[in-house]
């Protein structure tokens, strides 16, 4: 990703050149460029900072949890020391990221050693969330008990409806009814749909393809980050939306919750969430509601494929065989719709459907922007229960996988980059000097030496113009 | 750069290590004839709350994690968490993560449930029994899982009681279905000293603590026994001492290195002794040559 | 140049080099080649740089011979004798035959020292280091170095490397090229022909013989190739050739061996069948009919007899290379055979065939006593299910021993239900940085870590430098120790020597690495070194009573 | 003084190279495009050609592949 950026500056955006490609951001990637103070003021929600938590890697966990109950700052050299010289690559890796969420910071012992103290604020609620003390949540004053209460399965079915319409109209398939303006915006707003040139009506994107590709954990997350962008335009307050949306993460499935309490603000956010499937409402100004399986673990991005115990959760319904031949056991069209983005349908039954996998179809999808690996991901998790059996580390025929890679790898034996040719410098100085130039401020692509010849990013290349013209006058 | 890259892609490898479910099963020591406890009955809050939190905190590590608590008693062993029946409905009552609340009400309701209905014989505990209990509800576990999912399952001991010569057997079964299983058992030592326990570490490989003092107990919890065997392996947690296997002779029940085994029915004597006490084997050996063949023995 | 001091071997006029005529000079040192009337010589090798020479095939135009030196350059010779090409070529003979009796005296000649040592230290690593760490620092000098340190490696090379033995396929491995015309060209290297004489001792004899008095060497060995006796196995005869009485010897040799046989009776050189073991297995063979037959036998016959004179070749390498003479040969295996009785033989075949056919794992033990089951009836068994520990700790309460107990913890429980203690009860910040402190390396809870399993902690590099560190302070400690008890002065002095050679080394190379450890990762620093400063600090104290004892004196 | 010029920067495989090559010099696509051959795997070609190009490509892929399954039935 990090690279696609860079790059993305430098070569201007010609879909031939650099396709822009969905990026999905964790928890991570978006505080991270969130500034320190938002930060501060979201530690100050033991729900955000219980989000955080999980959201860090393995070794950061137990850094903090370490050094939890440690009221001083401890020396970094200590830290260090903890685990193993073989992983110390990691352990560097594991503090910038504390680092950047400011979950640490540097702090001077006496003695001149370096040290890591733990945010007071994050210290504080985690240990809250942890142990208790503070004030309760919103949304968890007490409730008379619901006389119609909704048991999971409802609940499931019920979001399961509302997040497909939100789906369906994007690949525009018939059933349009029920998705609102705002949502229409939404996706607008997030590059998942453009208005059409000759008509206004929104059409997909290429990163609408990919977003629909993504297991259903991830689209949320991903929808609901392209919200809270536009939140503020709403007028309503990020971190207070943010909190609310880690409360319901970490609220239980099939329990209600009281909206008493709720500022304006936090209200017509829940309406929205009830739009998307997040929460469910009987009625709009029933004083409770119901978070749904779409609103658990929102973040937990990493941990995709990772089965939960629960014997309700979606089961997968693709079966994939070594003679490229897929079995899709659903009725669903949007599935099919999915399936048919990268495969051949050869048959259609009222309950299955069966397509082959081409270099054609998938080529089609390449084109149309979608990645191997976004293909593989979709049908692995979504990998009918008896591909899950066997015991390899993929459930799908690894034949199959890698001949998708393939097909992928054929189209970019090329790889272009625009840039700007220079060449017959009059001396190995002139050159020298420039190159030594382009490299240093990062617009070198390409040089030799022999031939005096070098490319430079075309971002780059009035900089390097400028230069040349300074260095040229200057003898 | 490309280092970095190259961090988070191990990062991720090892991800794909420990992103399957972890099951911990603890298995705390209630039993009132405990020393510590007779001595100062308030150290069982103490304990209570140190577990309950560290349980948290292991379900805190990731949304998947499943945790269980079992109380051992002198007399039976019970699930204290998750309660048996439907879970009671909690709200919460302060800043605390909701899930949190419930597994520390549920403990200590049905602990006090517990301790309030049986009344204790003796100051040995069936840890074993317990031991074997975690075993089965893990295997059912295990069993009914979907498939695709990995499990990584562990039991965590905590007593302040020594251990018992009498479940000695016991022990042994546990401890090697436990490593068949490859379930991995550590044991946290409050009070004593447990060689048996100790051995059950060794055998599933796991981590063994006696703690030094009472004051802090939570903090040792989380630092030698919360990181799951996966991430053990990349921290320096404290080393495995060397364990003591030796037997004890069946005459005095006292510790040996080198004994004189009957080799007919294996029983371990520490003096020579012309007709094993066990199996009534008669060792032809005349006097003058005990001595010789006493050399050849001890070389056994 | 040319120092009357040098004497020269050969002059020889009539001589091209680079289109100018002159005379070649063979001196005791260096060939020279001076232009005609002229009193210098334009062209001068040492016979040490002197790799090998070259000579034009035969039948060329040219008659010349080429030096080729070390470094590759090499200058060519023109023989340009006035009465023809026969004397060109003997003239050209002549300084090779010097040259070829020469140049191995020089060959050695090169400096032997430097090259020997660098051959030693890139050999072994290990003296490498030692080298880089005690020799570059200036701890010690390089010579006390190679005098002591290297001593036991220089010895190693001293001994007399294994002898090579006769490759079976020598002759197979000369390949022959064809020239344009139907002619094959064999070029043969000193050791091929080495070689060829040690497997066939006649042909020794008969180069011997004629090389160089009756015929050159290259006719020799031309002979040889197309000769009968290399072409044996082809059933053309061709009378009057000198190799044929060779192959008479050699034949001659071949039956005393199949008389003596050979030592392994699995091997049958007698039988001469070209049969593969799967068709004559079972079912006998009938003898194929027609010359093929004797064709094949002949080859057969050859190869066993080749492979014979091989294997002798390198078993009989001492008393060969003792005395060249080819006769030597055939006596040795007269002694072999003698040397052997038929009893002990006919033992010998019995064993070796026992030791193929027999598998000692698949032996079954014949000892099939009486299996009369014994009841095996155990008393105590209970003792099996205690523990291995002195058991029985365990009290019995009293009923209201146990009442008490129940009441106090139940009250205990009481509290809980109203009341949470916060978490600073829970864990206090003091009691989680002890705890830390003694989980964390160091630490009280850590104890033996250090010991064990510093190793995961160190990285790779700073625990090769140890190992460096450790190869050559013991390398200098050894040596420092060694003196004691001093009797000599000479002892006494180097005592003293060894003594500054440590102080520098802990100065140099200690020293910097313990900052350097502080440095980098300071938890366990000391701990690496400790040992090191141990040994140094004993042969300090030993160094320092060792003085006083003197000054006493 | 320096030459400059405006274009893209291909990398590629040596064969893939070749075959650009080829379609220069027989002007397969009409012109020639390639500005510079600059080494082993890089080439400088004409900005405009790109898409041609591209599809030239694609269908010079077309043709070296083969179907890995066999459809219907």
């Amino acid at each position: 990703m990090a690279q696609n950026d860079t790059k993305s500056n430098h070569i201007n955006n010609s879909a031939r050149l650099q396709p822009a490609n969905l990026e999905c951001k964790n928890l991570h990637d978006y505080l991270k460029t969130r500034s320190p103070a938002v930060l501060e003021r979201l530690y100050n929600h033991p729900t955000i900072c219980l989000a955080v938590y999980r959201e860090l890697p393995e070794l950061a966990r137990q850094y903090v949890i370490r050094i939890l109950f440690v009221e001083q700052p401890v020396p970094q050299a200590v830290i260090a020391s903890w685990g193993h010289q073989k992983y110390a690559k990691e352990h560097s890796h594991v503090c910038n990221v504390l680092s950047e969420l400011s979950v640490w910071q540097e702090a001077s012992i006496r003695g001149g050693l370096a040290g890591w103290l733990l945010s007071p604020t994050f210290k504080r609620n985690l240990k809250i969330a942890l142990l208790g003390g503070g004030k309760p949540w919103t949304m968890s004053s007490a409730l008379d008990p619901d006389n119609k209460a909704r048991d999971v399965a409802f609940l499931d079915a019920y979001s399961a409806e509302r997040w497909e319409c939100v789906l369906h109209y994007m690949v525009g398939s018939q059933q349009q009814e029920g998705i609102s303006a705002d949502a229409v915006r939404i996706l607008l707003h997030a590059g998942l749909m453009k208005r059409d040139e000759e008509d206004g009506s929104p059409v997909i994107t290429r990163q609408g393809f990919q977003f629909l590709l993504l297991d259903r954990q991830a689209q949320v997350w991903h929808f609901i980050l392209q919200y809270l962008d536009t939140v503020e335009q709403r007028g309503l307050d990020l971190v207070e939306c943010l909190t609310f949306l880690f409360q319901l993460s970490f609220s239980t499935l099939g329990k209600d919750y009281s909206t008493e309490g709720m500022s304006a603000g936090l209200l017509i956010f829940l309406q929205h969430l009830r739009e998307f499937g997040l929460v469910y409402q009987r009625k709009r100004k029933a004083g409770r509601f119901y978070p749904t399986r779409l609103a658990l673990n929102i973040t937990c991005l990493q941990d995709k494929g990772a089965i939960v115990l629960e014997e309700d959760t979606p089961k997968g319904y693709i079966i994939v065989e070594t003679n490229y031949r897929i079995y899709a056991y659903t009725d669903s069209n949007l599935q099919v719709a999915l399936i048919g983005l990268f495969t051949e349908l050869l048959y259609r039954f009222p309950n299955v459907v069966v397509g082959v996998l081409t270099r054609d179809s998938v080529r089609q999808a390449l084109k149309g922007g979608i990645t191997a690996d976004q293909i593989i991901g979709y049908l692995t998790q979504h990998a009918h229960t008896q591909m899950l059996t066997n015991e390899t580390k993929s459930p799908l025929p690894l034949t199959v996988i890698d001949q998708i890679k393939l097909w992928e790898l054929e189209r970019n034996r090329l790889v272009y980059s625009e840039g700007v040719l220079y060449s017959q410098f009059l001396s190995q100085a002139d050159f020298n000097v420039l190159k030594e130039y382009a490299q240093t401020s990062g617009y070198l692509i390409w040089c030799n030496k022999e031939k005096r010849t070098m490319v430079v990013s075309k971002a780059g290349h009035d900089d390097v113009k400028k230069f040349w013209k300074r260095y040229s006058k200057g003898n | 750069m490309n280092n970095t890259e190259e961090i988070i892609k191990d990062a991720i490898e090892d991800v794909s290590s420990t992103d399957d479910v972890s099951l911990l099963v603890i298995i705390l020591d209630t039993n009132p004839g405990q020393r510590i406890l007779r001595e100062n009955p308030h150290t069982l809050t103490q304990i209570i709350d140190s577990v309950i939190a560290f349980a948290n905190a292991h379900l805190l590590q990731k949304a998947q994690n499943k945790l269980v608590i079992m109380a051992c008693h002198s007399r039976a062993s019970q699930f204290i968490y998750p309660g048996l029946g439907k879970a009671l409905d909690v709200r919460q009552i302060d800043g605390q993560y909701e899930a949190f609340t419930l597994v520390e009400k549920t403990v200590k309701l049905n602990l006090s449930k517990l301790l309030s209905e049986s009344i204790t014989v003796s100051n040995e505990s069936l840890l074993a029994g317990a031991i074997a209990m975690a075993l089965c509800y893990i295997h059912r576990i295990h069993k009914s899982k979907p498939p695709g999912c990995k499990i990584n399952s562990r039991i965590l001991v905590l007593t302040a009681s020594g251990d018992s010569a009498s479940q000695y057997m016991n022990y042994m079964n546990v401890f090697f279905t436990a490593q068949k299983q490859n379930v991995v058992i550590d044991v946290c030592a409050i009070d004593q000293h447990l060689s048996l326990l100790q051995q059950g570490c060794d055998i599933t490989n796991g981590m063994y603590l006696k703690i030094p003092q009472l004051q802090g107990l939570l903090q040792y919890l989380l630092w030698v026994f919360l990181p799951e065997p996966p991430i053990r392996k990349k921290l320096v947690l404290p080393p495995p001492v060397k364990v003591d296997y030796r037997a004890a002779c069946f005459c005095h029940r006292e510790l040996i290195d080198i004994g004189y085994v009957c080799s007919v029915c294996l029983s371990i004597f520490c003096k020579f002794s012309p007709i094993c006490t066990t199996c009534h084997t008669v060792f032809k050996i005349p006097g003058p040559l005990a001595v010789k063949s006493k050399k050849k023995k001890i070389k056994l | 140049m040319t120092t009357s001091s040098e004497e020269i071997l050969l002059q020889v006029p009539h001589v091209r080099y680079k289109k100018g005529d002159g005379t070649l000079y063979l001196m005791d040192q260096r060939i020279a080649w001076m232009m005609e009337n002229r009193d210098t010589v334009s062209i001068s090798h040492h016979y040490s740089d002197i790799k090998t020479q070259k000579i034009s095939p035969e039948g060329k135009a040219k008659v010349q011979l080429q030096v080729v030196l070390h470094n590759g350059v090499s200058s060519t010779f023109h023989f340009i004798n006035r009465n023809g090409t026969q004397a060109q070529a003997a003239d050209r003979d002549r300084v090779k035959e010097l040259l070829q009796t020469l140049l191995p005296k020089f060959k050695r000649k090169v400096d032997r020292e430097l090259e020997e040592k660098n051959r030693l230290l890139s050999s072994n690593p290990a003296l490498l280091q030692l080298y880089k760490d005690l020799v570059m620092t200036e701890i010690v000098t390089s010579e006390e170095f190679w005098a002591q340190h290297a001593s036991q490696y220089t010895k190693a090379q001293n001994t007399q490397p294994q002898e090579i033995g006769v490759s079976g396929a020598f002759l197979a491995d000369i390949k022959p090229q064809t020239d344009g015309c139907n002619g094959l060209k064999y070029n043969i290297t000193a050791d091929i022909i080495e070689s060829i004489f040690k497997t066939y001792p006649a042909v020794k004899k008969k180069y011997i013989e004629h090389v160089p008095s009756k015929m050159s060497e290259a006719q020799f060995w031309t002979k040889f190739f197309q000769s009968h006796y290399f072409h044996r196995d082809r059933k053309y005869a061709e009378s009057k050739d000198l190799f044929t009485e060779c192959g008479k010897i050699d034949d001659q040799e071949m039956k005393r061996d199949i008389q003596d046989g050979v030592k392994d009776p699995l091997v049958d050189i007698t039988s001469f069948e070209d049969k593969s073991l799967d068709e004559g297995y079972g079912t006998e063979v009938e003898k194929l009919p027609g010359t093929f037959g004797t064709v094949s036998q002949a080859m057969i016959k050859r190869f066993n007899q080749h492979s014979i004179m091989v294997l002798k070749a390198s078993k009989n390498k001492t008393d060969q290379t003792s005395d060249q003479n080819g006769l030597q040969e055939s006596s040795t295996s007269a002694k072999v055979k003698d040397s052997r009785p038929e009893g002990d033989e006919h033992l010998n075949k019995k064993l070796r065939i026992q030791e193929k056919i027999t598998y000692e794992d698949l032996e079954i033990s014949n000892d099939k006593s009486d299996n009369s089951k014994i009841q095996l009836n155990l008393s105590k068994v209970e003792r099996y299910l205690h523990g291995p520990m002195p058991g029985g700790n365990v009290e019995q309460f009293s009923p209201n021993e146990a009442a008490i107990l129940t009441r106090a913890v139940l009250q205990e429980t009481k509290q809980w239900q109203n009341s949470r203690q916060p978490s600073n009860i829970l864990v206090n910040p003091a009691a989680a940085v002890g705890a830390l402190g003694e989980l964390s390396p160091g630490g009280a809870l850590m104890r033996g870590f250090q010991e064990q399993s510093l190793a995961q902690l160190v990285p790779a590099d700073i625990e090769k430098e140890v190992r460096h560190l450790y190869l050559s302070l013991c390398e200098l400690l050894s040596h420092f120790w060694k003196c004691f008890p001093p009797t000599t002065p000479q002892l006494e002095q180097k005592i003293v020597k060894m003594h500054e050679a440590i102080q520098r080394f802990h100065a140099a190379k200690l020293k910097p690495f313990e900052d350097k450890l502080i440095r980098e990762l300071s938890p366990l620093s000391h701990h690496l070194t400790k040992h090191l400063n141990q040994l140094l600090n004993a042969s300090y104290q030993k160094f320092n009573n060792w003085q006083k004892i003197k000054n006493i004196r | 003084m320096v030459n400059v010029m405006k274009g893209v920067l291909v990398k590629c495989d040596s064969a893939m190279k070749q075959f650009l090559l080829h379609l220069d010099e027989t002007m397969k696509l009409g012109k020639k495009f390639i500005i510079q051959d600059l080494d082993e795997t890089h080439l400088f070609i004409s900005a405009d050609i790109l898409d041609v190009l591209q599809a030239k490509i694609d269908d010079l892929m077309d043709q070296i592949s083969f179907p890995v399954t066999e459809k219907g039935n």
